[in-house]
């Protein structure tokens, strides 16, 4: 099968959705000629023009909101936000407006709007630039949350992303859109909350989302190497999130580590540890680990940065605790 | 299309008389206990709503404030849907989930109330670049109040309204205060010229006098729809009642006198009343008569809210996504 | 002891703060003369004038934005933010400029500043005015997060966050403002990161913040009279968090249930609940099991909203479950 | 106090030579791998940040913008702090936690760059706010691009200076791009008529013309002192390299030969240069002299930061917090 990149995978199935609705249109600083600073929409303003692709002024707030407007009156926007550590400027559009008002108007109007922006560190960008924001839009009911893990997930998930009638926020890792993968050329769209195994294991559940789905199989390959077998799951989407997918697996494996980049304390892995712990509780020979970001703003020192977000290593080394039965947390 | 004939001008005072009376037995519910939650009175600024909503069709769009009964009666609500959301009922507007702060009525293009001062800006303005990016010709009207002025969502949609000439009017309803403050402690320079400043046309109109409004909006609205839009309004009227129906001992941001003097020397529906008869448009009791049969309406509603079902339990986790029936399933 | 209001002593502990330190004011909207629409803080302008005491516009970005500066160049702002429902509208100044000041000058700059705002359903307010959005905070390193659970608490943690040079959000519950407790006259203060045992029990541990405090103290009384005794532990912060209190506790217990008022998946209960799972797994009996508010948005129609909460019946039925050894959730 | 005098005019003339140096060193820094991430040059636009600067004294506040060595160096700062800095070396002035989106300098008065667009606009009128109410006579300017007039929070925090008559000066370096964008395509209408909306006195002026710069802000700087303040400047300049020291290929949106005419016949500090020249105040020599000598100093600077230790990574949960010393621990 041909390999794209990520950031292909994206522009594709933005362009073929486009291509498929005229209703769907994109909006954004620096969307159009420049195609975002990360290329990734590049080639798409001289397919679709300029009523279609829209280069927005530096306002956040207010373009969100008028994705908003636009989705309830008939439109889909995809908007796109340049770093994800801007969705705090969009919160009160996003989660008081676009997330609740098919909610509050019992149903009658929608929002079919996707946002699409990024997570991921050590990319010296520093505090403000560097954030994984995908838990504070995870706990509010409304918006569903799809954090692709390759071009194939980015592209499945983008399709499907344009033609849910909910807001959806994608979260891409801004430091996998030159990563390439198998995509097809035929088209295909992968549903929302069905998790995907990524490698088939039996003494421990990694369950990973986004770039950290690689960072689980490194891990898992390192163990191999010493006889521990890891599965490795992709949830794809954490809200819906595929709990059945990920409960079977740990009733099989009977431990398992969660990562996600975000900050580790209220943070996804939290969630997903809660879950599994409720549900598969007389099932688990050892506690659920999580392995997030630091609690602490990325710093910008290469020597600080790269020690704060989750390894192959790291997973590995607690993966082997857990399998030797070594408490990790002295209880 | 002017309102000049007998017809529109009764149906504009009719309007107007509506939301007063909606707003009366609203305010009676409220006093009664009968009201979950409290709620904010248009009374007052009846002219505002009815007279820009006399110059929309069912196609144009509006998006309402938390003070939003006025504007979804002047938009073409009904009362029994209206009284059974406010009282939280399954056949409100809303199933009840909305309730006053966030009442809608899509069929005639209300896209609701907003219980975030100038949470609506952006929604207004999104409606208005759908029109023009599907070659539509509808309108879309955003209300807001004077206090809503300070947020800085309004100057980011007015910059891209303007940039694009999106066929967008801003409506803000300058009552004086924003809760129980006046706008000029809380306004700096000058809230048109705001406006202006993004090249936007500015009109400041009485708030009081619904012709004026209507002849305004109605020039506004024809152009709007030609795509010389956006355009920006500042109505300056009053509200009756206080901030909302709680709010009861105001005399330590405003005076009584104030007050009586708004009601008694400018009130928009005795004036235009006061038009109709004078232009021997209708006689007192033609009036009259209208007055008792939106009465009777509201009576009415209220009885058959009052009487009405809430919605059951089952109805907590619907339209949380409009693909999945019951979320927590 | 003398009884006063939960809004009596948040009141009396600015007051008193502003008396011992001059670079102490408050603002707000509507702050001054009308003392907050919930009358927290009536009286204060008439002590200390209008320079201290400032009216805002309806522009929350810009009042707490302006309250980050008074704050990093040596003042002590305490913000008013009239619903805890527009914390998304300051996320940015929170998040991105208050919360990561100290860390990305390298501990040269200090924001000492507290936002104090509410959280809370069942007031018959709708979706955008009932929200506890406790968790999106907790979440971002560098801001402290308080939910004072009486008005004893209220007066002892709000005099902390004054005095505290950080960032700190103080969540109030807006049903508590009339709920009157013992406080003493003489001035005390309440660290933060200690947690309280509001009363102590020997067979299940309910971790409650805020007014899920009461929830818990209801449903422990109920358990009583069936023999079942319930300890009942308030974090009062939830940054930091006194992990270890919390630990011994389960550990004694060997079962717990988290309560707070946030949206339950991705909220406050996930996290206190996986570091029970992790530190206290082998003590464990029962799986930890988190009870938050519905995953839906606040509806506004009294039959809806009342069951979207936890309730002292809800918690004892658990309870109950948890104690008969019933797996809640067949695993 | 005016910057009248030889010693004065030198020192400027010393500082645009500074930021350029800092920024050509930066540059090369960031072209032979040796910068982490990358970083947005100040360079043609250095008469608008010394301007400035030199009107004000360390007691006053500054706060910068993603583009901010410029406003770093114009502060006061040093080299050898900034370079360490911006390689994340435990010398910096941020112990290398910021980097250089967020240098900050504090004993100088820099609250610090934001790589949040506007971002640090209510910290400078939160500044000024804490000014007045201390009776302090400092003023805080607050530096932003033309793209940042987009943002929200300015029109906010400029109706509550104006409300409160704040010691901040608003001063927006309008260098023709956000971006990759002109600013023509994302501002509509007039940027100081957006500031004098709301009563506050605004002023454009050439920002390629340090006396020009220095001459207007030491008037304003003087009447903020007395409570005269907010004031608004609009800075009409150029920036010579890419948005980033990354954007190399930008013909798409801005022609060779518009940035050729900036260079050769706008240059801020050739036209500097060549006025201290012909009106006597510095011979070729002197000014030779001076550059050699900022050469020099950033060299040197440069092999300091390059050789300088990385902060030890026991550093990474220190300053999270300010009362605890590692916030894992
Ligand atoms: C973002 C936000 N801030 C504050 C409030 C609280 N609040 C509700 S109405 C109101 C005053 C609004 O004043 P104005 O816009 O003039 O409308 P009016 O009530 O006068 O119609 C305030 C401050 C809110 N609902 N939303
Ligand atoms: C809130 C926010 N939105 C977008 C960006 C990305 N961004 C960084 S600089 C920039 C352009 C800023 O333009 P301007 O304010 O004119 O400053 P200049 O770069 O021209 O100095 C943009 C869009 C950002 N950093 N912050
Ligand atoms: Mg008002
Ligand atoms: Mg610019």
């Amino acid at each position: 099968m041909r390999e794209i990149t990520l950031s292909q995978a994206v522009n594709e199935a933005i362009a073929e959705e486009m291509r498929r609705d005229p209703t769907v249109f994109l909006m954004g600083e620096d969307v159009a000629e420049a195609g975002t600073p990360f290329k990734v929409l590049s080639g798409l303003v001289e397919e679709f023009g300029t009523d279609r692709v829209l280069d927005t002024p530096i306002s956040e707030p207010g373009f969100v909101g008028l994705a908003v407007g636009a989705a309830m009156t008939g439109a889909r926007p995809i908007v796109d936000l340049m770093f994800g550590d801007f969705i705090y400027l969009v919160m009160d559009q996003l989660c008081n407006q676009a997330a609740k008002q098919h909610y509050m108007s019992g149903g009658k109007l929608t929002v079919p709007m996707v946002l699409r922006t990024n997570i991921g560190a050590t990319r010296r960008s520093a505090a403000q630039h560097s954030q994984s924001l995908q838990a504070l839009v995870a706990h509010i009911p409304g918006v569903k949350v799809a954090m692709p893990s390759s071009a194939y997930e980015a592209k499945g998930l983008m399709k499907t992303a344009i033609r849910d009638n909910n807001p959806v926020v994608i979260f891409e890792d801004k430091l996998m859109y030159q990563d390439k993968a198998p995509v097809p050329e035929e088209e295909y769209l992968i549903p929302f909350g069905e998790a995907h195994i990524k490698r088939e294991g039996s003494d421990i559940t990694f369950i990973a989302t986004s770039s950290m789905v690689q960072v689980a199989e490194k891990a898992a390959a390192l163990l191999d190497a010493e006889g521990i077998s890891a599965e490795v799951i992709d949830p794809r989407t954490i809200v819906p999130l595929d709990e059945a997918t990920l409960l079977a697996s740990v009733k099989k494996t009977s431990r398992a580590i969660v990562i996600d980049e975000g900050h580790q304390s209220y943070g996804v892995t939290a969630e997903i540890a809660s879950r599994l712990n409720e549900k598969a509780f007389y099932h688990l020979d050892a506690p659920v680990l999580r392995m997030g970001a630091m609690d602490v703003p990325v710093p910008f020192s290469p020597a600080l940065e790269d020690i704060t977000v989750p390894t192959p290593e790291g997973v590995a080394a607690n993966a082997r605790k857990l399998c030797a039965g070594e408490m990790i947390h002295a209880a | 299309m002017t309102k000049t004939n007998t017809e529109d001008y009764l149906r504009m005072y009719t309007q107007m008389v509506r939301i007063r009376t909606f707003e009366d037995n609203a305010n009676q519910l409220y006093l009664s206990a009968k009201m979950p939650g409290l709620t904010h009175m248009y009374s007052g600024e009846e002219a505002v709503a009815v007279g820009i909503c006399e110059a929309l069709t069912d196609d144009d769009r509006i998006t309402s404030t938390h003070r939003g009964h006025g504007h979804c009666v002047a938009k073409g609500a009904e009362f029994k849907e209206m009284f059974c959301e406010l009282l939280g009922k399954a056949e409100g507007y809303c199933r009840g989930k909305g309730g006053s702060m966030h009442i809608a009525d899509q069929s005639h293009g209300n896209l609701g109330a907003n219980a975030i001062v100038g949470g609506s800006m952006g929604i207004a303005t999104g409606s208005a670049l759908r029109a023009k990016l599907q070659g539509s010709d509808d309108v879309t009207v955003c209300f807001f109040g004077d206090g809503a002025t300070a947020q800085g969502l309004w100057y980011e949609v007015m910059n891209m309204a303007a940039l694009w000439n999106l066929p967008v009017i801003y409506a803000c309803e300058n009552n004086g205060y924003s809760e129980y403050t006046k706008t000029e402690e809380i306004a700096a320079g000058s809230i048109t010229a705001r406006a202006e400043a993004f090249g936007i046309e500015s009109h400041q109109v009485d708030g009081q006098d619904v012709l004026a409004v209507n002849a305004l909006t109605n020039k506004l609205v024809a152009r709007a729809r030609k795509g010389e839009g956006p355009f920006f309004l500042e109505l300056m009227t009053y509200r009756y009642h206080g901030h909302h129906v709680g709010d009861i001992n105001r005399e330590y941001y405003r005076s009584k006198d104030e007050e009586k003097d708004w009601k008694e020397n400018r009130d928009p529906i005795v004036r235009f009343r006061g038009y109709l008869v004078e232009q021997g448009i209708a006689t007192e009791d033609e009036i009259e008569a209208i007055n008792t049969a939106v009465e009777k309406d509201a009576t009415d509603a209220v009885a058959y809210a009052e009487a009405a079902a809430y919605p059951d339990v089952s109805e907590v986790d619907m339209h949380v996504f409009s693909d999945i029936e019951h979320a927590l399933a």
